[in-house]
């Protein structure tokens, strides 16, 4: 009955589909800043798995690169960049608006 | 029907490999249950008893012969005591935070190697895969403490969170000092090349990685400071400094729960000394002598016993070293004060990390000129020995 | 039926499970731990597909730094940690109907497209290879990276920096 | 090479099973009379007042984002690094060096910045430990531009 699961690529990518799926819904319901970032991470993890999926199914042919594998590395250390810069972002919003509710953090004066 | 014939018939259930099963169940069951957590126990009665000779006391001897059995006493009363969930605290995190934590630390016994072929998991990723296991005590001593709604522990919890996470990065460079000099990330892979120099051997060993070249010595007393602040052993234990934090992230544990923290903890110096032993030195590797290539022709009937005696012998060596690192650990919690909170931020980002990296840097020099080889090898070249 | 197979099924209900909080659970605290196990779940998969220096990657920088980082910013902010704000459920409508559309779209777009399987996953250790990569065809993309990661260090440093003469300081001298 | 990892992953499941087995063996075995004094908070005694999440310095954020850029440092160094040994025995040796010690001092930069101005600083306005090393005049001045008395 689970024969073969494991080797499936299509389970793999609906898997990566439906994190996707679920980080535009994060994005979508959530209220405050860190809700959204978290639903950014959901997107990001679909993304590489996708990757890495694709590289152990199809490795290419005329090289023997994990091009795949290579690429997902670099959106996970992104994600990590883009974690630092977000949390900075969130502490200056706080610290001037005593909420980092996005709907309220509207005004660009100073 | 003998053992054989049901064991062999195992294997068809579900065509699962059950042999297979079993073997990597019961091999972390004897490492976890029967090696990791007695021997927490155990440091906790060592700690005190090594406390009391520092300070010309007797320390525990009512239970058991001179003591021994005082960690059982221990460990029965925390199991007894009563373990009260404040009102307003997070019920589901506040029980799943110690799993956390002691995923972490007890899980990376994996990696321990006791043998040659005596491991938990000889992962090809070995010793960056227990880096990345630390980062799970840090995020479950940060959510234990957020749980308990409690000021103190918040702030403990923060603090050990802060201390924890930035040790990790003079923890990094060290152990990326040694795969710079072992060549591989598989923790065998690295024991084995730490075997002692044989003239003119193919892929000989060149000793211990702590002797391979200066900087890595460096490196070896970075690697030990940068483990002792991961397990908030003192100096480090600011987040659990009685005095000012009431005890820090674990106020409002009590009962088993402060008794799994506690054996966390021993678990956490256990492993560090355990894994410092295996990337500096030299696993079961001993000077001068080659276990593998001992033969002590112990023949009993036609099965040859010789790779048991080296099993027993290189797990008794890994232990003894193991064991000096322990108690150089209790030592140091004997002798050193505690380090304020900028004096420990400024050592780990201002001392530890320029100094760590300068010397991978040193490191990566001496495998260039040298093509890898250790203080030893080459002073051997110079003797004409090898 | 391999072990293999067990743990990939293990793996992507917990994933899916863990998504599915994420996205409705109404405290952040419990979201952010629920991320925790999606990103144990991606960690674990990616140990299945044999691609071993990723899962150390993954559990490293996502489960050792962003979370934590994620859990600071959550503890900062007090007024969200305890608000168990039942919002108007109207607001989940149309972001649950576009989340369906996109995986019903992507489930038929893959059933479509008939795509293969194999015989076993033959794991061969990638560190070395990731290794060679990362010094052959993508050295340039490795330095690169190095200069986007201190262009991020200093922006986010300079961002947080309480003093120094921002709106900030002059909020706290009032 | 599953094989390991099964292995490492019975090690993990058995560390995460056993602290939930032992606290449910230990409920069953240990008296329970919660009453409200014990539910309190610990507070030295006190009644707690207020929440536990007062706003509070916010230097924990600058170490988290010091770490996480590191931390992504020293992970992709390991490939290259492990690497090393062996192009130094196959001869492009200073290519990897080159490449790798290149990312590493690039990211040292950004230490050294945040250790000029200051944000490493465990304790804000760390001016008194920094006069030593300026003259008065400059200590002055510096004190002048940051609107100090």
């Amino acid at each position: 009955m689970l024969a073969g699961l494991s080797t499936n690529l299509g389970l793999y990518l609906g898997l990566s589909a439906v994190f996707f799926a679920f980080g535009v819904l994060t994005v979508l319901t959530r209220k405050n800043a860190v809700g959204l970032f978290m639903g950014v991470e959901l997107m990001l993890n679909g993304a590489a798995l996708n990757f890495v999926a694709f590289q152990t199914f199809r490795p290419g042919t005329h090289d023997s690169w994990l091009h795949g594998h290579v690429f997902s590395l670099f959106i996970i250390i992104l994600a990590a960049i883009e974690a630092a810069v977000a949390l900075a972002i969130v502490l200056r919003v706080f610290a001037a608006r005593r909420t980092i509710d996005p709907d309220r953090a509207t005004e660009l004066r100073g | 029907m003998s053992l054989a014939e049901f064991l062999s018939g195992l294997n068809s259930v579900f065509g699962i490999a059950l042999p297979m099963v079993l073997f990597s169940v019961l091999s972390a069951v004897i490492v976890i249950l029967l090696f990791a957590m007695p021997l927490g126990g155990m440091c906790t009665y060592f700690e005190r008893k090594v406390a009391a000779d520092f300070q010309e006391r007797i320390g525990p001897n009512r239970v058991g012969p001179i003591g021994l059995f005082q960690f059982f006493a221990d460990g029965i009363k925390m199991i007894l005591k009563e373990d009260t969930i404040t009102k307003n605290a997070d019920r589901f995190i506040f029980n799943f935070a110690p799993s956390l934590v002691l995923a972490g630390s007890l899980g990376a016994f994996a990696l321990v190697p006791f043998g040659k072929y005596v491991i938990g998991a000889d992962l090809d990723i070995g010793i960056f895969y227990a880096m990345a296991l630390g980062s799970l005590v840090s995020l479950g001593i940060l959510l234990g403490a957020w749980s308990s709604d409690n000021k103190w522990s918040l702030l403990g919890g923060m603090r050990a969170a802060a201390q924890i996470v930035s040790y990790e990065i003079p923890l990094g460079i060290a152990v990326l000092s040694v795969i710079t000099v072992s060549g591989t990330l598989s923790m065998q892979g690295i024991v084995s090349t730490q075997a002692w120099p044989v003239a003119n051997a193919v892929d000989g060993g060149h000793f211990w990685n702590v002797f391979h070249n200066p900087f890595l010595m460096i490196n070896f007393l970075i690697y030990f400071i940068a483990a002792l602040a991961e397990c908030n052993r003192t100096p480090f234990d600011l987040p659990e400094a009685e005095s000012e934090l009431v005890s820090g992230f674990n106020t409002e544990f009590s009962g088993m729960r402060f008794g799994l923290y506690a054996l966390g903890e021993f678990a956490d110096v256990i492993l560090f000394a355990c894994i410092a032993t295996a990337i500096f030195l030299g696993g079961w590797h001993l000077p001068f002598i080659n276990f593998d290539t001992l033969d002590l022709g112990l023949r009993v009937g036609d099965t040859d016993l010789t790779p048991l005696f080296q099993t027993i012998l290189m797990a008794s060596v890994f232990l003894a070293k193991v064991a000096v690192l322990v108690f150089v650990v209790m030592w140091i919690r004997w002798t050193l004060p505690r380090l304020r909170v900028d004096q420990l931020m400024d050592l780990c980002w201002k001392y530890m990390i320029p100094i760590g990296f300068v010397n991978l840097l040193g490191c990566a020099v001496w495998v260039w000129v040298f093509k890898g080889k250790s203080m030893i090898q080459v002073a051997g070249q110079l003797l004409g020995v090898y | 039926m391999q072990l293999v197979d067990f743990f990939t099924l293990l793996f992507m209900l917990m994933g899916v499970v863990s998504a599915v909080l994420v996205a409705f659970h109404p405290n952040v605290l419990y979201a952010a731990v629920a991320l925790v196990f999606s990103l144990l779940s991606v960690a674990g998969l990616y140990g299945v597909l044999g691609a071993d220096f990723l899962a150390a990657v993954q559990l490293i920088i996502y489960v050792g730094g962003i979370i934590v980082v994620i859990l600071f910013a959550i503890m900062m902010s007090e007024n969200i940690y305890r608000a168990r704000f039942r919002d108007a459920a109207g607001k989940f409508v149309i972001p649950t109907a576009v989340a369906a559309l996109l995986i019903a779209g992507f489930l038929k777009l893959f059933h479509d497209a008939k795509l293969e399987t194999r015989a076993g996953l033959n794991a061969i250790p990638t560190t070395e290879q990731m290794g060679r990569a990362l010094v052959g065809p993508y050295a340039l993309v490795f330095q690169y990276v190095a200069i986007v990661l201190l262009a991020g260090l200093i922006g986010a440093v300079v961002v947080a920096r309480p003093h120094h003469g921002n709106p900030e300081s002059e909020a706290e001298k009032k | 090479m599953l094989q390991q990892f099964g292995n490492a992953l019975a090690f993990v499941i058995l560390a995460a099973i056993l602290p939930i087995a032992i606290l449910t063996i230990a409920k069953f075995l240990r008296p329970s009379y919660p009453h409200a004094g014990k539910l309190m908070t610990y507070e030295c005694g006190e009644v707690p007042k207020g929440s536990a999440y007062v706003m509070f310095n916010n230097r924990f954020y600058l170490v988290a984002i010091c770490f996480l850029v590191f931390d992504v440092e020293v992970a992709l160094l390991f490939p290259v690094m492990m690497l090393f040994r062996d192009s130094v025995n196959s001869g492009e040796g200073l290519v990897v060096f080159l490449l790798a010690f290149g990312f590493l001092f690039v990211l040292l930069a950004g230490l050294v910045y945040e250790w000029v101005k200051g944000d490493i600083d465990w304790v804000r306005d760390f001016m008194d430990r920094r006069k030593a090393l300026l003259s008065e005049g400059q200590y002055k001045a510096r004190l002048a531009q940051k609107g100090h008395s």
